[in-house]
């Protein structure tokens, strides 16, 4: 434990989560949008 | 590719608009020296016939060519030889009629008489007034001059009797004979075909986007 | 060789000549309608009053004036951009331009060229304004302001006019050409804004000469750059 | 589905290697020692920095062979590979704000880097924008391609000019004395972030074909029988 003040874990917990989100939630839309049928029209 | 004859052909030509095709089909051939009118109700291709022919749209099927030569293809020099009276009149508004004119004659590099184009389409008295003060008629008149301005080979004309008084339809008919005259092709679309007759020989009829085969 | 020499010479000829009628007819269109011009001149001035009442101090407002000056002269130049631009689609002009023999470059260069010479003179009227508005006394020469004021606007002129041909063929236009336009005018702004607040202020290391040289590379840059895809997008629908 | 799709290959291939290296950045990697865990935050800012690149760098190309080639294709894989950029680059920043807090202790400065990254995400919103309002496909098309090429040729001059004018400020550069294994780390994190946006450009590319074709492909209506 060389760390220089202990609160800065959280901006590492705070990056891995909205990397994991960001990617995740966008991954997520693009599957549900894959699937879903455009409107069709005449 | 068949060789094809001179004057306009146009070759199973179609064009779409989103899922929509709004013309599909169309072939016929319009010989030199000849006026051929379109007509049709509204809504069944009539322009977009014409905007194709005029470069103004790619066909998505099928050619349109004009002495044997692919109008969209060739756009670039066909341009030159190929005057189009759209619904739009092209003028800016706060030009005169004179002004107007002489851009397009300075833009397109013609070597134009502006006095006599105005005179040709009787603006003769209104040449130095903005078009901001001009009736619809007579910006459609002056849309006209600015078409012959090109003396064309192929001349198209989107309905050029609306707005038109007596005289200035009668006028219409004069061009167009004095057009065909120069052995140019003339096209036009148009809601009077019995007032078109008097200058055109030949008649296609749109319906829906389709031919209809007399 | 020659032969393509000389076919390369007079395609530039020409393409001077088409320009220079586009541009004389842009400005024909401005002269005849000053209504017009005097618009974009006082939607300036209103921005710089509005910087000056939003300013704090004097001094502040001093080391502002460059930076102000060219923020009004870029809003300004969203709203002129659009208003030519209304004039050539209100009757379908720019499709006549398109399907007249005209090369599209050529059109282009008139075009940006007659918006940059407008926003020059917005600007030649504006920043004497501002200076007395600012209480800013020019250190450096006037024929340097001068020059700024100049490439400042022919390189806001290309890009702007680019853009407004696309989104004057898009619905809700004037959302989206500030949107478009601001990012990309980001160097530009900053190199006009800096070389001017150095003409106006002592400039000890002499660093104005080096941003009027950015300006000029932008130019340089946006011009041909934006004149090579202007053909496509006024012939967007034909594709 | 009813056929394989080669980019779900890459995608699970993608998913393994991702869980694999931000264990390694979460766990095993050495924390640097000035910076402490900190350190850790680079393990997925800096991917999604090569990697946005990338993504923009496609679209470029993409966008440049439209406008040569026509071919619908290629608008498909710009519209795709924008929007993935725009995440990538929304990430990017929203990392680099939380690693420059603890380390700088401001969430923004204007450094060259920083603001060239603003303006690049700003241009390729807006070209979003642009594409959402376009009705005509074609011109759509046109459209977003010019506006791309201009927005990425801008970049690197607002790069430039912006390290012009800041010549103040410290270059964050990469220490030399860099220990291997981080570097292993990081490698292993850029390539899942590459494979993970191969995987994403080829799925919202297919997105953007299904729509498409939706829009404007109907068969040519049969000949007319005289």
């Amino acid at each position: 434990m060389n760390g220089i003040i202990e609160g800065q874990t959280i901006f590492v917990v705070a990056a891995y989560v909205v990397t994991w989100l960001t990617l995740g939630g966008y991954a997520a839309s693009l599957l549900i949008r894959g699937n879903k049928r455009p409107p069709e029209d005449s | 590719m068949a060789d094809s004859p001179p004057g306009l052909v146009i070759d199973d030509l179609a064009r779409r608009y989103g899922r929509r095709w709004a013309v599909a089909r169309i072939s016929f051939q319009v010989a030199p020296g000849v006026a051929c009118q379109v007509t049709g109700p509204n809504g069944s291709g009539k322009s977009t016939l014409l905007r194709c022919i005029a470069t103004a749209l790619r066909p998505h099927h099928g050619a349109a060519r004009l002495d044997g030569k692919d109008i969209w293809a060739w756009r670039r020099t066909m341009r030159r030889d190929i005057a189009f009276l759209s619904h739009d009149s092209r003028l800016y508004e706060d030009l005169s009629a004179k002004d107007n004119l002489q851009s397009w004659a300075r833009l397109g590099g013609y070597s134009a008489n502006v006095d006599a184009l105005i005179e040709r389409v009787g603006l003769d008295p209104k040449r130095d007034d903005p078009v901001r003060m001009f009736s619809a008629g007579m910006r459609r008149r002056l849309a006209l001059s600015i078409a012959l301005m090109k003396q064309p080979k192929l001349l198209l004309l989107d309905e050029p009797f609306a707005a038109l008084d007596p005289q200035g339809r009668a006028l219409v008919i004069d061009v167009i004979r004095e057009i065909c005259a120069t052995n140019a092709v003339v096209l036009m679309a148009t809601h009077h075909p019995e007032e078109a007759a008097a200058a055109c020989d030949q008649h296609v009829r749109l319906e829906s986007g389709r031919q209809v085969v007399a | 060789m020659d032969g393509l020499f000389t076919l390369i010479v007079s395609y530039l000829r020409q393409l001077a000549r088409q320009s220079v009628h586009v541009y004389r007819k842009d400005m024909l269109v401005e002269w005849r309608s000053p209504s017009r011009f005097l618009g974009v001149l006082f939607f300036a001035f209103a921005l710089i009053f509005m910087v000056a009442f939003a300013s704090n101090t004097t001094d502040v407002m001093r080391r502002q004036a460059g930076g102000s000056i060219w923020i009004g002269l870029l809003l300004a130049s969203t709203r002129s951009l659009d208003q030519s631009f209304a004039a050539e689609m209100e009757h379908g002009a720019l499709e006549g331009q398109v399907l007249w023999p005209v090369a599209p470059p050529a059109i282009f260069f008139g075009k940006a060229f007659a918006n940059a010479s407008i926003l020059f003179v917005v600007g030649l009227v504006l920043t004497p304004f501002a200076l007395a508005l600012f209480d800013v006394t020019p250190r450096g020469s006037l024929l340097e302001l001068g020059a700024f004021l100049f490439f400042g606007s022919t390189a806001l002129a290309a890009p702007g006019t680019l853009l407004t041909a696309i989104t004057s063929q898009a619905r809700g236009s004037s959302v989206l050409l500030p949107l478009l336009m601001f990012p990309l005018v980001v160097p530009i702004l900053m190199a006009a804004a800096k070389g001017t607040s150095l003409v106006l202020l002592p400039d000890v290391m002499d660093q104005s000469t080096a941003w009027l040289v950015a300006l000029i590379v932008f130019n340089v840059i946006h011009w041909p750059l934006s004149a090579l895809l202007f053909g496509p997008v006024v012939e967007g629908g034909t594709h | 589905m009813k056929s394989f799709k080669w980019e779900n290959a890459v995608g699970v291939f993608a998913l393994l290697l991702f869980a694999v290296a931000q264990y390694m950045a979460l766990f095993t990697a050495p924390a640097e020692r000035h910076m402490s865990e900190v350190v850790r935050i680079l393990f997925v800012h800096v991917p999604a920095a090569w990697i946005a690149l990338v993504t923009f760098t496609l679209a470029f190309i993409g966008a440049t062979g439209f406008l040569i080639t026509g071919r619908r294709g290629l608008d498909w894989f710009v519209e795709a590979s924008t929007e993935v950029g725009v995440v990538m680059t929304t990430l990017l920043i929203t990392l680099g704000s939380l690693f420059a807090k603890p380390t700088w202790n401001v969430w923004w400065v204007w450094e060259p880097r920083l603001t060239s990254t603003a303006t690049m995400l700003l241009s390729f919103v807006g070209i979003l924008v642009l594409r959402s309002t376009v009705r005509d496909a074609d011109r759509r098309a046109v459209f977003s391609a010019a506006a791309t090429i201009l927005s990425f040729v801008n970049v690197p001059i607002v790069y430039f000019s912006v390290r012009w004018w800041v010549t103040v400020h410290q270059i964050q550069s990469s220490p030399a004395t860099v220990d291997p294994d981080m570097v292993f780390v990081l490698r292993a994190n850029a390539f899942a972030f590459l494979f993970i946006a191969i995987w994403m450009i080829a799925k919202r590319w297919r997105i953007a074909k299904m729509r498409g074709l939706a829009e404007t492909a109907p068969p040519l209506p049969p000949e007319v029988t005289a």
